[in-house]
């Protein structure tokens, strides 16, 4: 381990954390276009961060530290999680501590704590999101882990930069089990990342809303935080995307240098933005379900990635 | 010379207490010639021990290892059922369920009872042991009909002429084992009855002959030690007579009559070979078992509910020896060791219970430990006992006779798994609300003596976990010679 | 650097552990002196509690030792036969790997949960307090003999002492009903059991008297009997671990009893039958085939999904907790179904990885299981409650007991970096390999048992969050919780020794591989390779799956402070305390909250199936409104009641045999004399 | 030889006078009648062993013979009578189950006891062996009474004809157990008889009659 890849390492957690609510504003002038109303700046998701940040915190009066804690470990793990996905490279000194199993670790580690947090001041929206986020998580999350399970099968790791590097050294065959745990990912980070079929990033009707119902106590410096690393969540989904199923670009081991660094942030930031633009798409396209249809909604994208195992063996080696 | 002291003792004890049986000392004197029997017991074993198995009285009477431990086995719960029942009677008496000349009739019987079983098993004369086993019932059937209760009166009728009409059988079985024997020993001296001679000269007997005996022996003997379906006079018996009586009769009658179908099994073993006896056995065995456990699940009065236990446990055993082979004859001895102390035991407690509750019905014997803690504890101790809880005793036997049902006949262990697990649901679902819960009746001020329950107890517990060098030299031996 | 500790370690475990196995008997001794120890002052809760168990907790710390520097020292087994037992058949007593790792579990935890009943069992509470250590000890003494029983019939003493101590213990509060028939229901259970186990044992024995393990070992089986043995012990143990079907007794009898006797129960005694299972089916018999694995695989499976979802549904802390603990016996028995399956394909390196899941698994369950009984004692003691729809809010009031509960919960969520994803971590990975089976049927079966497991290891975040949300945070839902008291010193004690493993397992995870190491090597004869560097693991190679929980810890805690820090320096952290806003809405109660019921909603509508339903509905003229929701298990209509009912119509239907006509009697007689006669003919 | 062909001719004849008295025991309606059978069942066993008793010329075997005559014959019957008269149980008489099957009944059991007994008595050294299957079919033809009748007196009369027909097994089959045996065997008997009398009266005083039908309280119900 070199010092380079440490700097590296840096390089990729900073922009990770600087580019997130750019990738969010993005999405959303992209909705506003498709849905042609007049989109909001790109920027604004800074601005709003800047001005929660200096707001006075309005705490509900016996919320313990639980809910003043949760903030920042989920602003944290998030951040973790951006150091671990190979979103530039991967030759990542951190990669080595946790590999996919861990990153989806990670991910329920931040549901439970925000979920936690909701249910701390005790008003029936928070309890309520509460339920519905660990619901959908505990559909999401093993649909997700055969989606992991799934690459596995073909490169033989499951720590994620091995992966992209087994992918690049492999001609790159499209294995039919990958349509399918593609299909399933996109599924999965949907509904993690509560966006529309799933839950609504931009409603605020208390019944049908999951994630903004679990954030209604927030104010100021926290909720920056909490919107911050949700941002950063998105952020991250798209990168194990583009890191199990379009890993082009991204600087492998022994590719060093600063061209393969830049190339490599080209591509990403080239991918962001067809991603962005898809997202938004998939969002104006599709209808919001009801709560009680998102668990089969899940379960589709479950019995997908299932489904791409078994193709796997069906068809593949 | 130990034997005629022996003999003797009960004998002159009956004759004293059918005089003095009325008085107040009586129940002392019972207790003082148990003791003394059981100390002439003790005095014969230490001399087994020492000079190994001895023939007496012009080979009329015979010690071997296979009676010496029932002998003393016998004496001593003789003794210690005569030590509860003193206080026991006394409180009978109190309630008025007894007058002196019942009293008289109970010690001076309890006294010809204990010689009937002795000589059952002393005597070398298979001829005498039938007439001992006779002696037995016709002993105990008037200490069963001691109350004069309808109840009591009907169980002893019953008992008599189920017994009576099977004791028949096994005469009719003796006789024809005197007939296959006479050709070979001749009759002079009566050597033909003699088991000694018997045994030594089995292998000449005429099979056809010594099979038909085995079938009335069976079948007569059978009756006594309870086997289903023969057994329909052993829990009427056990719960209308007094308390005493179904302890001896569970703890000791059924041993003796078992003890005589074993000594029988062996001479026709070695007449017509190991198969038929030991299938009869087993068939008996498990029949006894499983009927039995089922039987149990259906009680509601707790001596009857102990009394069908008795019955699955005698099944257990006559299993065991149907098994045959070192283990399962050693597990056989163990398991009639430990069950007659457990039994005794139970109903010693169990007596006591349901005279603190003023009635045999379960429904009515509730939360004993708030009563009167030794009862409670001594009763839960000694059902996990009987169910084989390790690390008492009986889970030491039922574990070897498992085992090697297991592996000798491992058809039979469902039946077995079955019983045992019936039994166990039946009685624990019965004992654990007697003992825990609560009751409405105040605690006792003072409970009663219960030493003979916890010295039975403690006993079964050391044999789960250490047996005596001596004692288990005895098992080998005795399992050696019933092969 | 690990390695240079671990020389360090079995040097002071050659210096220090002459025999390990005396002292440790020496120490079980001891434990039943303490019992005995009660009876000299019976009616002193202050003697027996605050003195007596203490002394038993340190005795738990020696065991602890002793387990691991043998483990450490690599010693060969160690052997002693004490001249009791049957004559024949003294009790042989032997410390190999096996009991060693089960020991070392048995200490750890067992000196947590000590501690903390030191300071619970409260004067005039059940049984009397001597007796009450009696039986505590006495299960603690006979739970060490199952691990070091070396025969088939001390194994069966000590089994059955075990069973019965704690059968007492389940009932010290014997004057409740339902915690009587608890007791009996979980009574039948270890009988019928044991007698499995018993006749498992008639299977294995080498001959007439031959009841030592070795004599076993050596022993050989066809194919029939060799099954027929596993068979039987997977009946017996499976009962006692509360395996799915066998599992009814469970969740009845765990809630019943004092909850550090809970804690033992779920905590250690479920791995005596862990340990029975593993050494029977890996020890005593010598083959083994795949078949068993599939089964053990598949009744794993469905137990820990069975578990997590009843343990969604319910409404009483407790028994949310022991439908967690069929849980987590699920995931165990699938490592060890994974295990066989690979052993008997001869992939040994990927038997040792499923192995040492279902070991370390153990070890971890034992520890966040008793800690959350642990929890639940205070929780009851503080608040007399057990229903979750009567507790809430009690982190402001036990901010100790809160705490420590939330470093359970997440562990036993299956969250990084706590020591609960380990063994997770450590399960999925083994399912990872499963493909490269030689069973071209299993290869496609498989996957579908890995994304049973991921389901259930996600439901069992949900579980939990519910039992946390519930209970501590929120709004109490009674009026007497605001006078709710944190647990005192000795329980604060015993729960953060427990959370202190928690924490130390999920960041040196390596340190509980390499106690099972030694163990993987003995039964499946390759061990998995803890990584070169001492702060990760990589099982299998570095390039395919590395994990470190310390670096993971330490990462998320720092990036937190810098947060924090950079928070502070660029804004400030200014606070204003108001009424929680909840949309404007104005009159909120701590009704409003959502209920356990309804945390139950989304699980009972996705797996209908499973339950059996009685729900009350409000009706639109109730002036009570109320909403009762009924779960049962459809398994206890389908099996246990046809048993019963079966049994009762028998013993009803034998009446007639004696229907106390004399001359009915004498016929039997007489047609048994008959059929005697003609058999011998 | 001549003499000795005789007597087992006559023995048969006695023996089968036997067979006879019990199957008209087995239809017998009154008890009084039943009791003067029995007596006649006892002289008929005398009779036979003194034969057999002088045939073989064993002389403790004219005990026995005389112990017969004592017991069998006169002080059983006489006990019983006085019992029942005592009780006034002689005139009641009792409905049998049908008695033709019962008869039927009978005669297979003593097909089947000839049957069984035929080998062994064929080894028999004894002139009397023969009588040996009559003595099996009278114990199972008595067994067969005591479980067809309903009244307490009559069970024990079947009982006692059991025992008779013991004591003819024990005669022709092996010309007598041995003396002390037989003694104890009588001793046995009487007691048995003592405390059925004490029965009676207890029952009687109890239920004021002695159908058994009183005494099918104790049950599993």
């Amino acid at each position: 381990m070199r010092a380079v890849s440490f700097i590296r390492q840096f390089v990729e957690v900073a922009l990770a954390i600087a580019i997130a609510p750019l990738f969010t504003g993005w999405i959303a002038q992209c909705r506003a276009w498709l849905q042609n109303r007049s989109a909001p700046p790109l920027l604004l998701p800074y601005r709003m961060l800047r001005k929660l940040f200096f707001k006075d915190v309005a705490l509900a009066a016996d919320a313990s530290a639980l809910f003043r804690a949760t903030p920042y470990v989920l602003f944290g793990t998030m951040v973790l999680a951006a150091a671990i996905i190979p979103s530039l490279v991967t030759d990542l000194p951190l990669a080595r501590v946790a590999d996919s199993i861990a990153l989806v670790g990670l991910f329920a580690t931040a549901r439970v704590f925000l979920s936690l947090a909701a249910m701390d001041i005790g008003t029936a929206f928070g309890t309520l999101g509460a339920r519905r986020e660990m619901m959908v998580g505990f559909l999401a999350e093993p649909a997700l882990l055969m989606v992991l399970f799934n690459a596995f099968l073909l490169y033989g790791s499951t720590s994620l930069p091995s992966l992209v590097d087994g992918y690049r050294t492999h001609p790159s065959v499209i294995d039919p089990s990958v349509i399918f745990a593609a299909v399933a990912f996109v599924m999965v980070a949907l509904a993690e990342n509560a966006r529309i079929p799933i839950d609504n990033p931009s409603t605020h009707l208390e019944l049908t809303m999951i994630h903004e119902a679990m954030l209604l106590e927030y104010s100021a410096r926290h909720l920056a935080l909490v919107e911050w690393a949700s941002s950063l969540k998105l952020f991250n989904y798209a990168c194990i995307g583009f890191a199990l199923f379009l890993p082009w670009g991204i600087a492998t081991q022994g590719a060093d240098g600063a061209g393969a660094l830049l190339v490599a942030i080209a591509a990403l930031i080239g991918k962001l933005v067809i991603a962005g633009a898809a997202l938004a798409l998939i969002e104006s396209l599709s209808a919001k379900l009801r709560i009680f249809r998102a668990p089969e909604y899940l379960a589709m994208a479950f019995l997908l990635a299932v489904l791409g195992l078994l193709v796997h063996f069906l068809l593949g080696a | 010379m130990e034997i005629l002291i022996i003999l003797g003792l009960p004998l002159l004890g009956a004759a004293l207490l059918a005089l003095f049986g009325a008085r107040r000392f009586a129940a002392e004197l019972n207790a003082g010639m148990s003791l003394a029997t059981l100390i002439a017991a003790s005095l014969l074993v230490v001399r087994v021990i020492r000079y190994g198995p001895m023939l007496f009285g012009r080979e009329q009477f015979f010690v071997d290892p296979f009676n010496v431990f029932l002998v003393a086995l016998t004496a001593f719960v003789g003794f210690t059922t005569a030590l509860f029942s003193r206080p026991y009677m006394r409180i009978e008496e109190a309630h008025g369920r007894l007058n002196p000349r019942r009293l008289r009739l109970y010690h001076s019987m309890y006294q010809l009872f204990m010689f009937a079983m002795l000589l059952a098993l002393l005597t070398n004369n298979m001829g005498l042991l039938w007439v001992a086993m006779e002696a037995a019932t016709l002993s105990t059937v008037l200490l069963v009909s001691l109350y004069r209760t309808r109840a009591s009166l009907e169980a002893a009728w019953k008992y008599f002429i189920l017994c009576g009409v099977g004791i028949a059988q096994a005469l009719f079985g003796t006789i024809l084992l005197y007939f296959a024997a006479e050709k070979t020993l001749g009759r002079e001296g009566m050597t033909a009855l003699l088991w000694t001679h018997l045994n030594a000269v089995k292998g000449q007997l005429e099979p056809r002959v010594l099979g038909l005996a085995f079938v009335f022996l069976l079948v007569g003997y059978g009756t006594k030690v309870g086997l289903a379906p023969l057994h329909n006079w052993l829990p009427d018996a056990h719960a209308e007579g007094p308390t005493p009586v179904s302890a001896v009769l569970s703890g000791l009658l059924l041993n003796v009559a078992l003890y005589a179908v074993i000594r029988c099994k062996v001479l026709v073993e070695g007449s017509i070979g190991h198969l038929l006896p030991g299938r009869m056995l087993m068939t008996f065995g498990l029949l006894s078992a499983v009927l039995g456990a089922f039987f149990i699940w259906r009680q509601r009065d707790i001596k009857r509910l102990f009394g069908y236990s008795s019955i699955e446990h005698m099944g257990i055993i006559t299993f065991a020896f149907g098994l045959g082979g070192p283990v399962a004859n050693f597990a056989a001895l163990l398991h009639m060791t430990v069950h007659s102390l457990t039994k005794s035991a139970i109903f010693f407690t169990a007596g006591h219970a349901s005279q603190t509750a003023g009635t045999q019905q379960m429904d009515g014997i509730r939360g004993l430990v708030g009563i009167s803690p030794p009862i409670g504890w001594g009763l839960m101790l000694g059902s996990l006992a009987i169910l084989g809880m390790p690390p008492f005793g009986v889970f030491a036997s039922e574990f070897l006779i498992l085992t090697t049902a297991m592996r000798e006949h491992p058809w039979t262990t469902p039946f077995l798994l079955i019983a045992l697990g019936v039994a166990f649901a039946g009685i624990f679902s019965r004992v654990q609300p007697m003992v825990f819960g609560e009751s409405d009746s105040p605690p006792l001020p003072h409970s009663p003596a219960l030493l003979p329950v916890f010295v039975h107890l403690a006993m079964v517990l050391t044999l789960g976990v250490y047996m005596p060098a001596a004692l288990a030299e005895w098992y080998r031996a005795a399992a050696r010679l019933i092969g | 650097m690990l390695l240079s500790a671990n020389h360090w370690i079995s040097g002071l475990a050659e210096t220090l552990a002459v025999n390990d196995l005396h002292s440790v008997l020496l120490l079980v001794a001891a434990w039943m002196v303490l019992g005995f120890a009660g009876f000299l002052r019976p009616h002193s809760i202050r003697f027996v509690a605050r003195f007596l168990f203490p002394a038993g907790a340190v005795l738990c710390l020696g065991v602890a030792l002793l387990a691991g520097l043998f483990l450490a020292s690599g010693h060969a087994p160690q052997l002693v036969v004490l001249p009791l037992g049957l004559p024949d058949l003294p009790f042989h007593i032997r410390l190999d790997v096996l009991s060693a790792f089960f020991l070392l579990l048995l200490g750890v935890a067992g000196a947590g949960i000590s501690t903390f009943a030191a300071g619970y069992f409260r004067s005039g509470e059940g049984t009397a307090p001597a007796l009450l250590g009696l039986e505590y000890h006495f299960f603690l003494a006979s739970m060490a003999m199952v691990i070091l029983a070396d025969d088939a019939y001390l194994f069966m003493v000590a089994w059955e002492t075990m069973a019965l101590s704690s059968y007492f213990l389940v009932t010290s509060h014997h004057r409740i009903p339902e915690i009587r028939r608890a007791g009996f229901l979980y009574m039948i259970m270890a009988h019928v059991g044991a007698v499995c186990i018993l006749l498992c044992f008639g299977v294995l024995q080498g001959g007439s008297w031959q009841f030592t393990f070795d004599a076993m070992r050596g022993a050989h089986f066809t194919p029939f009997w060799a099954t027929t043995a596993f068979l039987l012990a997977l009946l017996g143990f499976g009962a006692k671990a509360g395996l799915v079907p066998m599992h009814v007794w469970l969740p009845e009898a765990h809630p019943a009893a004092p909850s550090p006797v809970s804690a033992m129960m779920s905590g250690l005694m479920l791995k005596t039958a862990i340990y029975g299972m593993l050494r029977i089916s890996f020890d005593l018999l010598s083959v083994r085939f795949w078949q068993w694995g599939v089964l053990l695989l598949a009744l794993g499976l469905f137990s820990a999904l069975f578990g997590a979802i009843f343990a969604a549904v319910q409404t009483d802390m407790k028994r949310l907790l022991a439908y967690s603990s069929i849980e987590n016996v699920g995931l165990i028995f699938t490592g060890i179904g994974l295990s066989i399956l690979f052993e008997t394909s001869n992939m040994h390196l990927f038997a040792a990885l499923a192995m040492t899941a279902a070991l370390v698994h153990s070890l971890n369950h034992a520890l966040f299981k008793s800690l959350l009984f642990l929890t639940t004692g205070s929780v009851l003691h503080a608040t007399k409650q057990r229903s979750l729809g009567k507790l809430g809010g009690l982190i402001r009031r036990m901010p100790w007991v809160a705490s420590l509960a939330l470093i359970g919960t997440l562990s036993i969520a299956g969250l990084p970096p706590l020591n609960g994803f380990v063994s997770e971590w450590l399960l999925l990975q083994s399912f990872l390999f499963t493909p490269q089976l030689p069973h071209a049927f299993l290869n496609m079966l498989i996957p579908l048992g890995a994304a049973a497991l991921a389901l259930t290891v996600a439901l069992s975040a949900y579980v939990m969050v519910k039992f946390y949300g519930v209970i501590f945070l929120g709004q109490p839902r009674e009026p007497s919780l605001v006078n709710a008291h944190d647990a005192n010193w000795l329980e604060r004690l015993g729960l953060i020794w427990l959370a202190a493993g928690c924490v130390l397992i999920g960041a040196l995870p390596q340190l509980a591989i390499m106690a099972a190491a030694p163990v993987t090597g003995k039964l499946v004869g390759d061990t998995v390779r803890s990584s070169s560097t001492f702060w990760s693991i990589a099982p299998i190679a570095q390039e395919q799956a590395s994990y470190s929980g310390l670096i993971l810890l330490a990462g998320i805690l720092s990036v937190v402070a810098i947060t924090f820090v950079c928070v502070r320096v660029v804004a400030h952290g200014r606070i204003r305390r108001t009424a929680a806003w909840d949309c404007g809405y104005p009159w909120q109660t701590s009704r409003m909250q959502d209920t356990a019921e309804g945390f139950g909603q989304p699980i009972r509508h996705m797996f209908g199936t499973f339950f059996r339903m009685e729900r009350s509905l409000p009706s639109a003229s109730d002036t009570a409104p109320r909403y009762r929701v009924y779960i049962e298990d459809r398994l206890w209509r389908a099996i246990y009641l046809p048993i019963a009912r079966g049994v009762q119509k028998l013993a009803d239907g034998i009446g007639f045999l004696q229907g106390g006509r004399l001359s009915i009697y004498l016929l039997y007689s007489f047609l048994t004399l008959l059929g005697l006669l003609v058999f011998v003919l | 030889m001549h003499t000795s062909q005789l007597i087992a001719e006559v023995l048969r004849v006695l023996a089968a006078g036997l067979l006879l008295i019990s199957f008209a025991m087995l239809s017998g309606r009154r008890t009084q009648q039943l009791i003067t059978l029995f007596a006649w069942q006892g002289v008929m066993l005398f009779l036979s062993t003194c034969l057999v008793a002088y045939s073989s010329g064993l002389t403790e075997m004219y005990y026995s013979a005389a112990l017969t005559l004592l017991l069998k014959v006169i002080a059983l019957p006489w006990i019983l009578n006085r019992l029942i008269k005592r009780l006034g149980a002689q005139w009641d008489s009792e409905q049998l189950v049908n008695v033709p099957t019962t008869m039927l009944a009978g005669l297979v059991l003593v097909i089947f006891a000839f049957g069984l007994a035929q080998p062994i008595s064929s080894m028999a050294t004894t002139i009397t062996r023969h009588t040996l299957g009559i003595a099996l079919a009278v114990i199972l033809l008595a067994f067969l009474m005591m479980i067809t009748r309903r009244k307490a007196v009559t069970q024990v009369i079947g009982f006692l004809a059991m025992e008779n027909g013991l004591f003819l097994a024990a005669t022709s089959a092996t010309y007598g157990m041995p003396m002390v045996i037989e003694l104890g065997i009588a001793l046995d008997l009487l007691v048995g008889v003592f405390i059925l009398g004490i029965f009676f009266f207890q029952i009687r005083e109890q239920f004021d009659s002695l159908d058994l039908h009183n005494l099918e309280s104790l049950k599993e119900d």
